[in-house]
């Protein structure tokens, strides 16, 4: 299991590190039961602060994404993610793709696709995580 | 957010003649998080780190680390028992050897571990046998490293570590960081590689001109920092933004560009009061705020 | 502007000892004012006094000891504080880097040579009321100045060529006592008595012979020139260890 | 381990002087073997030969130049070589980092002190003369008790003067103006002389033909000094722990 954190984006690490979880598990690539490294395995892994790791970590636990066992460390929660759902992401997935392929097409770079989607997202709602 | 701060200055000050290195300056740092402590050169940062280890007196104002007091020779003595530090100069003793140099330094802590020391001597590949004066500039600094790193101590202060490291060594320098921190040692560096303490810092503190200008977490500034672009079709009136919400401020002609640091939202409105006619928020990353604070002040 | 930069890195050694031979010199004039003639030698001529405080051994050993600090520093000093990289980075060759500490230590030295035979035929008639032939104290500061250069020489040899700055001091510090050790162990007092030299900086005199202490005959100046080639010798191989080695 | 930095600290001063002095006062007594008793004065007895050749000679002046450079260095040398930041972030305070350095620098100026005495009684026996260990001995006190003084003063210049070839010429010049303040001004005072004191020239210790010991050492003199020794390394320590790095 290993995950990429983007130390340049403008996203807190924690949250790149959440989002990236919860995706493995909604993918099933993180099975329910499954255990997560360590949080000085992982701190070192990724060589982000054992901090950033325990922020992920609470906040998913918090959301009963995750387990925290005593002594042993985190584990995916015992609910099955419904296959629908999988699905469901898998699909949007898809439609993103094209969406970014054609804005690239016109010639948007990455980073400003980035921060459309960011201003979009920042502008909608305000976000319940401040 | 612990109330136990691992460093915590009360109006430091150090004059050197008419030049007020660091003035009145209030640091907390906290236990059990990797601080980065940024600022241009001769901000101040050297001679802060000097006076918390008792280095150099302070010209007025106080402070305590690990709860001593650091201008009492005594008490900032029993401070250093548990604090590992490196020197902005790599130098050691030229005349002892890497196997001395280790004997030396290991006689004056209990912390000592010796399975990190044997795993960093052959991580660093360090001649033991080869007198500190024959190794080169790289070797130097790493074995400065491992006489801090081969501890457990409760504060580590770095003086730009990573300086004359070569990316690998600097990888396995940040990895050794992260995992002191693992360890329940707050981690206290000066650096000048932005990227580094982007990377692995919880908090970051900014001198500039012996003040301190920025003193937040990274998230915060990840999360809440904004760069307000404020447009107005006439002159832009005098707007009293709330001082603690506004890092820096910047007009030029009828544009005002502001850094706001957290209540973005509340900010753009009283923009638009004050009649303006378009207003741009963008994320901004540390390296921004690190030129618009150090600019600011320049 | 390497003139400056050798001028800085001993001006604090020259201004010690421009201060201390100053203070020295007014302060025995001072004394000679009250206690001279000294009241157990009541016949001492102001001549003799003045060779006892001014030019016998222990004064000689002074000078030397100057003369020998004054030698000392250059690249591998630099070497141990770590700016030997950006000396070494400037536009110009080790041989003038060399050239300038040389020129730069011999004008102090000259200076501390002339300091007291400037003082004393000055200010002996005004503080100790005798006065003291010019031409005496010149002729004593080129006899100082003919062993101050090798005293110096050496200085810079050992600078050049040890990497401790402390090894190189204390080597050239006990150089003048180590020759002395062996000049005697090789009973050289007897087979060639000009080599002392102490002996020879203090103008061949002997205390014990009384008398007036001047110096009559004119200065040895063939042993004069022969210590300014070995003093050019030494310096010429500082110079070649300088530029060969790597930093 | 502070005494094991000191000794590598000041080793090279300390081994370089033993050998100069051993070597001086071996080469003494191997020429007397032959020179002595010198033309000029047939009579003049094997003890005041060696009196002139060391206790007042070559080994004195070497003795008392190389005891106040053993109190040389420390952090100000430190500070030059770019190694007073890791040493100040040890666990020890000033004093703690001053007074090995002090105590290695004594016991080092003893040892020098003590070489005649190591070295003229056995080897003036393998050349048919004889010199008292006794009196060698008392010359070693005398020695080593005003040695005291020039290390104190090295190690206050050395606290006081930045640079250490300025430090050494501190030190150096302060010895030469001392001899000349007491061979002039205080001439009158011979007893209060360091330079009389340790080898009891002009004073009324030795006996004036064999320049043996006649008198007891003049131990409150001896104490006098020690105290001014110790009153200097006390102001020393004061400065050492005010200066900033």
């Amino acid at each position: 299991m290993n995950f990429r954190i983007n130390t340049t984006s403008t996203q807190p690490l924690y949250l790149q590190l959440t989002q990236q979880i919860r995706h493995a598990i909604d993918t099933g690539v993180l099975q329910p039961g499954d255990g997560l490294p360590g949080i000085r395995t992982l701190a070192e892994q990724l060589v982000v602060s054992p901090n950033t790791v325990v922020k992920a970590y609470s906040e998913l636990e918090h959301e009963g994404v995750l387990e925290m066992r005593h002594g042993s460390g985190a584990f995916v929660a015992g609910r099955k993610p419904s296959k629908v759902k999988s699905d469901r992401v898998r699909q949007a997935q898809e439609r993103m793709r094209a969406v970014v392929d054609r804005l690239q097409d016109d010639g948007f770079s990455e980073e400003e696709i980035q921060r459309l989607f960011e201003a979009e997202l920042f502008f909608r709602a305000p976000t319940p995580r401040r | 957010m612990n109330d136990s701060w691992i460093i915590e200055t009360d109006a430091l000050t150090k004059r050197y003649g008419a030049v007020e290195a660091v003035s009145t300056l209030d640091l907390r740092v906290g236990a059990g998080r990797i601080t980065g402590f940024l600022g241009r050169n001769g901000a101040g940062k050297s001679s802060t780190i000097k006076m918390l280890l008792g280095m150099s007196h302070p010209t007025s104002g106080t402070g305590r680390v690990l709860g001593h007091r650091i201008d009492d020779a005594r008490a900032n003595r029993e401070a250093r028992r548990h604090v590992a530090y490196v020197a902005e100069d790599k130098q050691t003793y030229a005349y002892m050897t890497v196997r001395q140099m280790i004997a030396f330094t290991r006689s004056f802590y209990d912390d000592w571990r010796p399975d990190v020391e044997a795993r960093l001597l052959r991580q660093y590949e360090l001649p033991i046998h080869r007198k500190v004066k024959a190794l080169s500039k790289g070797m130097r600094t790493k074995l400065a490293l491992l006489l801090a790193l081969a501890r457990r101590p409760r504060l580590l202060i770095l003086d730009e570590p990573s300086e004359g490291l070569d990316p690998v060594s600097i990888e396995q320098l940040l990895q050794s960081l992260v995992a002191a921190a693992a360890d329940e040692t707050a981690v206290f560096f000066s650096s000048h590689q932005i990227a580094e303490v982007e990377r692995i810092a919880d908090h970051v503190c900014m001198l500039d001109r012996g003040r301190l200008v920025l003193d937040a977490s990274l998230d915060a500034i990840r999360q809440d920092f904004r760069l307000l672009e404020i447009g107005f079709a006439h002159e832009p009136p005098r707007v009293d933004w709330p001082a603690t919400d506004v890092g820096s401020i910047r007009t030029t002609g009828r544009q005002v560009r502001i850094l706001a640091k957290c209540n973005v939202d509340a900010m753009i409105e009283r923009a638009y009061g004050a009649g303006a006619v378009s207003v741009e928020t963008s994320a901004v990353s540390l390296r921004e705020v690190f030129l618009d604070q150090a600019t600011e002040q320049a | 502007m390497l003139w400056y930069k050798a001028w800085r890195e001993s001006r604090s050694r020259f201004l010690i000892a421009v201060a201390a031979v100053s203070v020295f010199s007014v302060g025995v004039l001072l004394g000679a004012r009250t206690n001279f003639p000294p009241p157990q030698a009541p016949l001492l001529p102001y001549s003799a006094f003045v060779w006892g405080e001014f030019y016998g051994n222990g004064r000689a050993v002074g000078f030397s000891v100057i003369a020998l600090l004054l030698g000392l520093g250059g690249l591998q000093r630099e070497r141990a504080s770590g700016s030997a990289p950006f000396t070494l980075a400037l536009p110009i060759t080790r041989g003038r880097l060399v050239v300038t500490r040389v020129a730069v230590g011999l004008l102090q030295l000259i200076v501390i040579a002339l300091l007291p035979a400037l003082i004393v035929p000055a200010l002996s008639p005004l503080l100790a009321r005798h006065a003291y032939p010019w031409s005496q104290s010149l002729q004593y500061a080129a006899l100082f100045m003919s062993w101050g250069i090798v005293w110096f020489a050496i200085a810079f040899l050992w600078s050049a060529l040890f990497r401790g700055e402390f090894t190189a001091a204390v080597a050239a510090i006990l150089t003048p006592f180590g020759y002395l050790v062996l000049y005697g162990a090789s009973r050289g007092d007897q087979r060639f008595p000009g080599a002392n030299p102490f002996t020879m900086m203090s103008g061949g005199l002997d205390r014990h012979l009384g008398g007036r202490m001047l110096l009559t005959e004119p200065l040895p100046w063939t042993a004069m020139s022969v210590l300014v080639v070995i003093a050019a010798a030494l310096l010429f191989g500082a110079w070649r260890m300088t530029v060969r080695q790597n930093f | 381990m502070l005494y094991y930095k000191a000794w590598l600290e000041s080793r090279v001063r300390f081994l370089a002087a033993g050998a100069v002095l051993s070597l001086y006062c071996l080469t003494f007594v191997q020429r007397a073997r032959l020179d002595f008793p010198p033309a000029l004065e047939p009579t003049l007895p094997y003890t005041a030969h060696v009196w002139r050749g060391i206790y007042n000679g070559l080994d004195m002046v070497v003795f008392i130049i190389m005891a106040a450079l053993l109190g040389l260095g420390g952090l100000e040398r430190e500070r030059e070589l770019g190694t007073d930041g890791f040493t100040l972030a040890l666990p020890v305070d000033r004093a703690q980092l001053l007074w090995p350095r002090v105590a290695v620098a004594m016991v080092e100026m003893a040892a020098l002190a003590a070489i005649p005495l190591v070295v003229v009684p056995w080897t003036s026996a393998t050349i048919g003369r004889a010199y008292p260990a006794a009196h060698a001995a008392r010359f070693a006190i005398l020695f080593a008790t005003t040695g005291t003084l020039w290390v104190s003063a090295g190690v206050l210049v050395s606290v006081a003067v930045p640079g250490s070839y300025a430090s050494m010429a501190a030190s150096l010049l302060a010895q030469v103006t001392s001899a000349a303040v007491f061979s002039g001004t205080l001439r009158a005072h011979p007893s209060l002389s360091p330079f009389n004191v340790m080898n009891g020239a002009r004073l009324s210790l030795l006996d004036r033909s064999t320049d043996l010991f006649i008198a007891p050492l003049p131990w409150i003199t001896l104490a006098a000094f020690l105290l001014v020794s110790a009153t200097v390394l006390a102001g020393a320590s004061a400065i050492s722990r005010r200066r900033d790095f």
